[in-house]
């Protein structure tokens, strides 16, 4: 029973916090030159031969540090589904994917590429229009595709479920990393604004829904760890925790966004501060893929009624 | 108890009904809000429409060229307007908070000058209260007011004031006597927003929207005529607008809870809903009732004692966060299209909006702490917190 | 618009909390000889010709004081299903009345006769045998009957609905006598109970929580308040407030008295305490007839499908 | 990262199911609580069944009589232990407090007197720490201890009290320099429960039962032999109590809580459940998830670091308030029949028991509002409320 990541993995951790602290909008290049691309593609075909437990290290610091690239979409939905020579054109920062679910595609701003389902199998769409919309989180905005027709045969749908696992798992650590953040600014703003001649960090009304904060933020990040964990060793439990993180996770990152927001009083209502910006990040994952409570549904399913075991 | 109009009252209700039908432009109809609700001349044109029919100032006295009414009107009216999704006058803050703290204590110069010319919508006010280190703290205020001859010379900055951008007059609270503290020293003035050393910046919020202004005031000259009560008891003046503020706020946040209930139960109906959202959605329309009744309980006690019940001081914090919940329901029914902005957005991006907006519910006009704090000590007479 | 009592509701409301603080378990001649079991019977039947804002008054006083008597049974409930002559008897103190509806039957205990419903109308139980249960608030007792006939016909079973709406607002106003009195408790509790030299009113800790109870109870009581009116003058509304009041009410009531268990600390968890009764009436409420959610449910399918108006 | 046992704690687990399946009498298993668990002589022989097995003190140091496991044992034995729903050993308080206080700070008598008796359940220990005008504020403890030659006289009140009407010994913090305040002047006193004038009165719960009791002292002598740690320093030492009842209470909790989540399953696959109840349903077992791997996070930094990680102080607090909505949760699943009592109660009252017992998991053992505080100023480095 070892629930710590190695001292690598915390390495990798801070080269990526201070990395993406200064570059909020990398280029794929750069990612690649990080060997963050292809941390997960076998070393054979340029990557790192790592697991999904360092693209956890690395999406829960691109949430907390609103990174805007198709890292999500690529390594943590697509990159399952792609054949050898793709990958590698993945880990050398060649190629972006983003997976064209439904009407409404993420990161098609940046992504070079574009997976499509059809029958029985995940394609390459080739020569599709692209048409970006105005999108609420600035940071991960979504478009749509017109026309294109299916190109290559990428991999068979059969490996659908576990993409969506993946995708589920990153964005309930992308969750955490947001509402980290969250917390942390208001934290360092209740120790040093004052009113009625005192930090407003003295007074419970506000020091407690933090610690509030607190305890909803570490009790989501053990499930996001614990699917992403399960995900890394390819545990039979990964969908389901996958989807009781994503619920969890989400909530916790939108619930900490808005006692941020309140413990800052007016400033944390402009659009200057990076808090709204964090809190359309959280609105964004709450709102992809299935909602909490649809989630809930599935995690009922199983529980009462013994599906999907 | 009753809770019909009264057949004068009914008659009132009618004729407004009637003539909201017939006089609201169809462009007006619907409005969400936000920072639209200044902007436009149609707005102003709207403004002088509500007064030439008689329903600006309803309850101030006759005599300032008011209707008179009993308190009860103005809840019919705030009932009526947002049912018709009709734009408020646009002299919000004179009309609410300036016109009554000036019939309170002003000088007949001030009435004469200035009540009327609200009503009217001629001259459009902002209030100068909160400063970047006095937000909750309304006595932590630094903006100085230094007497020189017959005029008091201003320097400071207000925040989080709304129609300033607009406004000719502002309500600002000063420090008169730079020795005091907290709630001694402060001084009233009413200030000509067109005097030189005047400069209002916006603040755009998270909607993308600018609705608050912060303004600076660099050695702006305000004549002594222009202090509102006594030099050095603004705190005093100040309080009066804050009651004023309080005191039928209710009904116009119930009246808006009514109107994006009805349209959340529209979308519900449109977009179809899970029977954990339609929990939610009948929780959220049992609360507006819970609201509506206690704004009336609320009234009623004013109507006989002249003093808003203590059941008035809940409806701003409660109403807040209903607003909150109404607009994240909202969202959720709408799933992956709650990402959509303008063009693109179901329903022109009117939950969008309102639930980004609603985030400065909990904050503005009292923070739902200080509200708490208000309740626990004025209401429960439980010891003053720290 | 007029949302106030009488100074005539207020003064049998101040009556009613002296002589009931006094008498948790009055006799059924007792309150008789007060005139609250006839206060809505028609003079001529001995009763004093008022109507339900009185007995609203009446039942939100007996939530408070958790007094032990059948008189919601009674009053609220079986009265309208009575001809004229039990009605008599019912002012004059001679009978007092339950419901059979289900297997669970309120104040067995107490009342001296039993209603059933069969076919189309609603009779008299006549030689019944009574068991009581051991049940959780010992205020107001379950049983279960055993045998009996349908004896005397007291009314047709369209009257059904009427009668739950009644039960309902009843129930409410019950509730918000229970809230209030437990609110009251923890506000005097907060004020003289001192904690690390100050009394634990001061804390927003303790201070916030109490606030928001106060706002909840105000806000459900504007409901039951409603909903009583509606009754009062036989409003179209009436179900559908009372169905809300029930809801609202029930579930202000437990969270009041679950707050000032809290604010109370450990002597409002002792058997001593008056909290765990009114904790334990306000549970019955919420269990009894409909929770908040069934009720809700048919308050959102009014709403939204357009039923049952 | 590995979640999995090491093949070592696979073993223990897998020799301790068999032992357990083997060992637990039925009249034990499903042991619902409350006041039961002290009670009755099946409760003792059982202990004593875990001690001779080698699962009483398993972290203990094996100079001590303890098995000188990894807490990651300790954590096996709680979740196995709840898994199979055996009651716990009758000394928790000598296991989980007493005991490594005396083994951190005891004299060498004092470990040999009472740390194998504690473990063989030959000696029950109570703690005497809350007084009824020191609930959540320690510090002001007045039970007071005068020294007399070679004994101190003990006076006081101590209240919520567990164990005390069958205890061998209490753990007694008093007040032992009658002018000091606060954390100086304390002395932590080992007494026996037998000395004359020691007196025990049961406290009444809502639920019907007797759990806690206050303890009346007067002019108990206490020999001076008996002191816990320095004359003086009983604050510290009381602290190491409080942090070892803290270190793997987390798992004790969460595997109680996966017990009655179990059961809550098992209630609504029987009676059915609407769709918000399946909704809330599934809440609760994702937050007992969460709680779970909490749990493991924080023994994982206990393991590495000697220190239970920051995540172990939010265990309780949020076990409390999950375990109190399971119990509502269940209340509504058995709609009216949750007023059944006892004998007619579907099965048997468990969760009307449960959910009562709930009320006081967010007053005992800290309250949530102390808790809190602990977690805004310790973790979060707020500054000290007031």
């Amino acid at each position: 029973m070892d629930f710590a990541f190695t001292p690598e993995q915390d390495e990798l951790r801070s080269q990526a916090r201070s990395f993406l602290a200064a570059h909020p909008e990398p280029s794929w290049a750069e990612l690649a030159g990080l060997g963050w691309t292809g941390v997960s593609v076998p070393e054979e075909l340029g990557g790192a031969g790592l697991g999904f437990l360092e693209e956890a290290v690395l999406v829960e610091e691109m949430g907390r540090a609103l990174t805007h690239a198709p890292f999500w979409s690529t390594v943590a939905v697509v990159l399952p589904a792609l054949p050898p020579e793709l990958q590698a054109q993945v880990a050398a920062g060649e190629a972006s994917w983003t997976l064209a679910l439904g009407p409404l595609v993420p990161d098609l701003d940046t992504a070079t590429r574009i997976a499509v389902v059809g029958g029985d199998s995940i394609w390459e769409l080739d020569g599709a229009g692209r048409e970006m919309l105005q999108t609420n989180d600035a940071t991960r905005p979504l478009g749509v595709v017109t026309g294109g027709s299916a190109g290559r045969r990428l991999a068979g749908s059969e490996l659908l479920p576990r993409m969506r696992t993946r995708s589920r798992a990153a964005l309930a650590l992308e969750a955490c990393g947001v509402g980290a953040r969250a917390l942390e600014l208001a934290v360092a703003y209740a120790k040093e604004r004052e009113q009625f001649g005192r930090p407003i960090g003295v007074y419970q009304a506000i020091s407690h829904p933090l610690a509030t904060t607190y305890m909803e933020l570490e009790l989501a990040r053990s499930l996001a760890l614990w699917a992403a964990w399960c995900i890394a060793v390819d545990d039979p439990q990964a969908g389901l925790a996958a989807a009781a993180a994503k619920a969890q996770c989400a909530e916790a990152a939108v619930a900490a966004c808005e006692r941020s927001i309140q413990a800052h009083g007016g400033i944390g209502f402009t659009w200057e501060h990076v808090l709204h910006r964090l809190y359309k990040r959280a609105l964004w994952i709450q709102s992809w893929d299935a909602s909490g409570a649809q989630l809930r549904s599935e995690v009922a399913a199983r529980l009462l009624d013994g599906e999907g075991e | 108890m009753d809770l019909r109009d009264t057949p004068d009252e009914a008659r009132f209700r009618a004729e407004l009904r009637d003539w909201l039908a017939a006089s609201l432009p169809d462009g007006l109809r619907g409005h969400r809000g936000g920072a639209a609700r200044f902007e436009g001349e149609a707005v102003r044109e709207w403004s002088r429409a509500l007064y030439e029919a008689g329903y600006a100032g309803l309850t101030w006295p006759k005599e300032y060229g008011g209707g008179g009414c009993p308190y009860s009107y103005q809840a019919i009216f705030l009932e009526e307007m947002a049912r018709a999704e009709a734009p408020h006058h646009l002299g919000v803050i004179g009309l609410g908070m300036a016109g009554p703290t000036i019939i309170a204590h002003g000088s007949e110069a001030q009435k004469a000058r200035h009540l009327s010319r609200i009503l009217s919508a001629d001259e459009i006010w902002c209030q100068g209260f909160s400063e970047p280190g006095a937000g909750s703290d309304l006595s932590a205020v630094r903006t100085s007011a230094r007497l020189e001859a017959d005029r008091f010379v201003v320097d400071g900055q207000k925040v989080w004031s709304s129609f300033a951008h607009i406004a000719d007059w502002c309500l600002l609270l000063t420090r008169s006597d730079p020795g005091s503290e907290r709630h001694a020293g402060l001084t009233y003035l009413i200030v000509d927003m067109r005097s030189p050393g005047v400069e209002v910046r916006p603040l755009r919020q998270m909607t993308g929207e600018a609705e608050f202004n912060e303004i600076f005031f660099s050695a702006v000259e305000v004549p002594v005529e222009n202090v509102l009560g006594e030099v050095g008891g603004g705190w005093q003046v100040a309080m009066t607008t804050l009651l004023h503020e309080r005191g039928t706020l209710g009904f116009a946040l119930t009246a808006a809870l009514e109107v994006a209930v009805r349209k959340l139960i529209e979308l519900a109906q449109d977009r179809g809903a899970t029977a954990t959202q339609r929990d939610a959605i009948a929780r959220e329309w049992i609360e507006l009732q819970g609201l509506r009744f206690t704004a009336y309980r609320s009234l009623s006690a004013l109507m006989k004692t002249g003093v808003p019940g203590p059941e008035g001081s809940i409806l701003k914090l409660q109403w807040s966060e209903a607003n909150q919940r109404l607009g994240k329901l909202a969202l959720e029914l709408l799933a992956q299209d709650a990402q959509l902005l303008a063009d693109n957005a179901p329903y022109g991006g009117y939950w969008q909006h309102h639930q980004l907006r609603s985030r400065g519910n909990t904050i503005e006009a009292g923070t739902s702490e200080i509200l708490r704090n208000i309740v626990a000590e004025r209401v429960l007479g439980l010891p003053r917190s720290r």
